[in-house]
């Protein structure tokens, strides 16, 4: 295992001790390092707590800011935040205006967020919950409701942020994350492996010339391993399976997020985007925004993936509005 | 022994943690297979915990000892094996209310919580594979051992019997929940890590109840 | 080789592509994809082109945009621009006043560049140089001149940028580049070399437990290969060789760059900010500005370097400028 | 031959462009040594660029033949060594202006023009292990065979061999410039890897006017 770390114990919390080091615009919940939510809370506004393991910055934290959230449970390396720490984060955040959980869909954080939220419901902290379910691969149509959160979830963030940032009431706020949430399709594809500090080895073993599509983002294996095409006929592969479910006939207008997994360099993701604007073209979509780069890894797995979003006119407004957190500036046009 | 007391839980937990610190590495492997390798850190860290608390804890009832393992384990563990064990030993820990020992009956009542408590969190099904294809076999085969008045150890015994079976059956049952989930016929065939992780507790147990804390801990 | 690519020899091409179809803020001179500029250009500012080799995105193109670079001349993966593809992009960014080459101080730029100059001085465009040449493992004191540019020539970016977005005439501009150029040190390490598509193999053979300090961002093999160690003693090492030239006696102030390489994991970077901020602390730094992320890669290279500038009032003023560009965007406070 | 014309040029080029592609891989790992690895890459994207130039010109006259070779590695390869090249063609030609052929004097004239364009464009100095340290002993070689009155294809298997050894004490030098010169001492010992290619580059020409274009490429 190569890795810059200590203890790898320790590893959560020095990472942690770090980005409170660099960003003054964050913080923790009392003693807590992984309770971390604004420094500045924005008075009135619903709270937006986010929350799941370590191992995918930017995601979770990483969208705790400006025009996004509020707060993150951070787990262990792909690890759920405890109930106690979604706890203490939405006690933190709440402003009166109730709290919305936004998270993905995943067992762990599902029975950790639910236990917080039925004892902040005990306190009075009203709590709605979205979940991000965008990966295509980990289920089929019909049985979306157990889909696997992925990279796509920064869309519903970025919709939930900017809907909060305009003092949008709690059901509004949870309505608009869930129509970014339901109109999101993601297809990830890997080449290589990542590995836990605390495990010390590779999660799974993958051939020299072979590629996992629909790999998860904690280092599960892919649903289909096949062998290495070029980028074109991957992007045409992977695409075929977002525009099975999404028809550009009378909405066109789309985002597109272009996400690397950690080890795969800007340069690759901008010559899968090249084939995924021409894919998009043909199939008659327009692509209002484009996001490229890291915004969902898996520590240093080589990979990416292609998330849209299908636009309609409040969630064109709603994503195009700036952000500000230390991990994601997006400066509005 | 033919009963638990609150002088036992204690060793009970220490061996728990020494059992699942050594089955730490299969575990991970388990877990790679249709998950995310984390399942023997998460039992190890979890357990470790438990143990901790418990020891730490001095002379308390046994409800008091359960509800601080199930606590601890909620703290340090919280993937989804964890907090479900974190479930089942809180909601054992309420069903074990004003007990001064745990026998067979109240052995019945400890599994039928722990099991129903996990359930509810998990909102799975049985046959769904996951866990509660090992806990709810071994929540019955104790109801009916406690109806039928055999002695703890004894049950545990058979217990532990039908959960090694309910283990081999999961291989054969297509997964409904957590990361494997997503694999679906390809889980086929696959040992179930959860399940793994239930006949590895239930095992502890009743080696602990028919050989004290003397015995050495191995699989 | 393991690499989301087409034929490597349409890899930059294909790469630029998706580059001007994600971001219409940038574009080409003619129909040279590599030349390239700005759409929008800024009447009467000073032109700052820089350029060099592919593979170590966002660097150089990346820092094309506002309040930063207006050209680049882009070449094949670690290779050089042509002495045409520069003139031409320097006849596209010149406004009247003149234009500033700031590049690494590698001899391949230096000549193509050089060769530009002449040319564009025979054509009456003024142009003046500055050379990032941060690394201090490539040359001794004394020999400065001699050293490598890397990650830390961002901050000549920044610094250039800002002055010549506040209308300084070029000799300022290259005054203030120059000052940023020669107050930053970089120290790099690798943990894995990199694959140059068209060559298909690693660049170097690395062992599993050991580390590079002092690699190239070319993929050229490190100065000293060590047993890799905890990360903060390895941090511990790097800033040993950074103080030995600077001392935060009486000039205090300092900005820091963490860039990861390529592969390494953005928690890692957070792990080594923890410990550099601890040692500059102890040093007796204050740090103003934190730059944490991917600045300059080396294609897929895990490995991570650490640039330190020495901060005074006109410097810490143009870095603290906000910035965007379609990779880099800061948000002034 | 004891002298090149226009008609052998493209020729010359063909046969340049074949021996660096076949060099591609050797050259590639030379340079990876205490470098980027590039080397084979760009010489042989260059003379094959170069080749294509000079074969596209259709009848021209030597000094425009070179211009081009030059002009076209500029373009397809401006890495060091590249833009080196290219300046020395660019600079070779320019000492050809109006000869009709290449003898032992003109190809002196070519020489000099090609070192001293080199080392004005890297700043280099004989001795900083570079590949002028290869170049001017080659332009030495002719330059003395011309006052000898040496004809061509003896003066070029002179100009090959005083290259080889040349090449050979390399070896001995410490880097300064390039990306070799970050290592200092360590480049001793180590064979550089741009005088490699002017080795190469002599001795394919040395071969030509020897044997023309019939005899088969190799090193
Ligand atoms: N909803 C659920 N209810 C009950 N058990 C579940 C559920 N989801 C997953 N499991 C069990 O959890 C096991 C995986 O545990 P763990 O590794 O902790 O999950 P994760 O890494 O996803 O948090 C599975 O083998 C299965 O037995
Ligand atoms: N300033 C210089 N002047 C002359 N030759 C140089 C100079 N710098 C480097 N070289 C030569 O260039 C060779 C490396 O060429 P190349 O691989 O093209 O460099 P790079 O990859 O750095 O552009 C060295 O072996 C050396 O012979
Ligand atoms: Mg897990
Ligand atoms: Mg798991
Ligand atoms: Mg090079
Ligand atoms: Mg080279």
């Amino acid at each position: 295992m190569k890795k810059f770390l200590n203890n790898p114990e320790d590893f959560v919390d020095e990472m942690l001790e770090g980005i409170y080091l660099a960003h003054p615009e964050v913080t923790h919940v009392g003693d807590d390092l992984r309770c971390f939510v604004r420094t500045n809370p924005v008075p009135g506004k619903v709270g937006l707590v986010t929350g799941g393991g370590s191992g995918h910055l930017p995601l979770f934290l990483g969208y705790v800011g400006e025009n996004m959230l509020d707060g993150a449970g951070v787990g262990g390396v792909f690890q759920s935040p405890s109930s106690e720490q979604v706890l203490d984060v939405t006690r933190h955040v709440d402003q009166g205006a109730g709290v919305l959980y936004l998270y993905g869909n995943y067992s762990g954080d599902l029975m950790n967020f639910d236990m917080a939220g039925e004892l902040a419901d005990l306190e009075g902290i009203r709590t709605m919950t979205v979940l991000g379910r965008d990966d295509v691969a980990s289920s089929v149509v019909g049985e979306e409701h157990k889909r696997r959160g992925v990279a796509g979830i920064f869309f519903a963030y970025k919709a939930a942020g900017a809907a909060a940032a305009a003092m949008k009431p709690l059901d509004e706020v949870a309505r608009l994350a869930e129509k970014a949430s339901a109109r999101t399709r993601t297809i990830g594809v890997a080449l290589s492996p990542c590995i836990v500090p605390e495990v010390g080895r590779p999660s799974f073993q993958i051939g020299a010339d072979e590629m996992e599509i629909g790999m998860g983002i904690h280092g599960e294996p892919g649903i289909t391993r096949k062998t290495l095409t070029p980028a074109n006929e991957m992007v045409d592969e992977m695409m075929a399976r977002i525009l099975a479910e999404q028809s550009y006939e009378t909405e066109k207008d789309v985002a597109v997020l272009i996400n690397g997994l950690g080890a795969t360099p800007l340069e690759e993701l901008y010559v899968i985007y090249r084939r995924t604007a021409q894919v998009l073209d043909q199939a008659g979509a327009r692509i209002r925004h484009v996001f490229i780069g890291e915004f969902a890894t898996s520590m240093e797995m080589a990979g990416a993936s292609i998330s849209v979003l299908q636009l309609d006119d409040e969630l064109q407004q709603l994503i195009a509005m700036g952000a500000n957190t230390p991990f994601f500036k997006h400066i509005a046009q | 022994m033919d009963t638990l007391t609150s002088h036992d839980i204690p060793q009970l937990f220490a061996r728990l943690s020494k059992v699942f610190a050594d089955q730490k590495e299969a575990l991970i492997t388990l877990d790679g297979q249709v998950g995310d390798s984390d399942l023997g850190l998460t039992m190890a860290k979890g357990f470790a915990a438990a143990d901790k608390a418990v020891s730490e804890l001095g002379d308390a009832p046994i409800e008091a000892q359960l509800k601080a393992a199930g606590a601890a384990i909620a703290r340090a563990a919280p993937s989804t094996m964890g907090t479900l064990m974190a479930t089942g030993f809180l909601r054992g820990s309420a069903s074990a209310k004003d007990c001064d020992d745990l026998r067979t009956e109240q052995m019945a009542l400890f599994w039928r919580a722990f099991r129903d408590g996990v359930a509810q969190r998990g909102r799975a099904q049985v046959g769904d594979k996951t866990v509660l294809d090992v806990l709810d076999p071994i929540a019955m085969s104790v109801e009916a051992d406690a109806k039928a008045g055999t002695g703890l150890s004894t049950a545990m015994d058979n217990a532990h019997a039908v959960a090694v079976d309910a283990l081999e059956r999961t291989r054969d049952l297509v997964a409904q929940h957590g990361k494997a989930a997503a694999f679906q016929e390809k889980t086929r065939g696959i040992q179930d890590a959860g399940s793994t992780v239930a006949v590895i507790l239930i095992q502890t147990m009743a080696d602990f109840v028919s050989h004290g804390a003397a015995r050495p801990v191995g699989t």
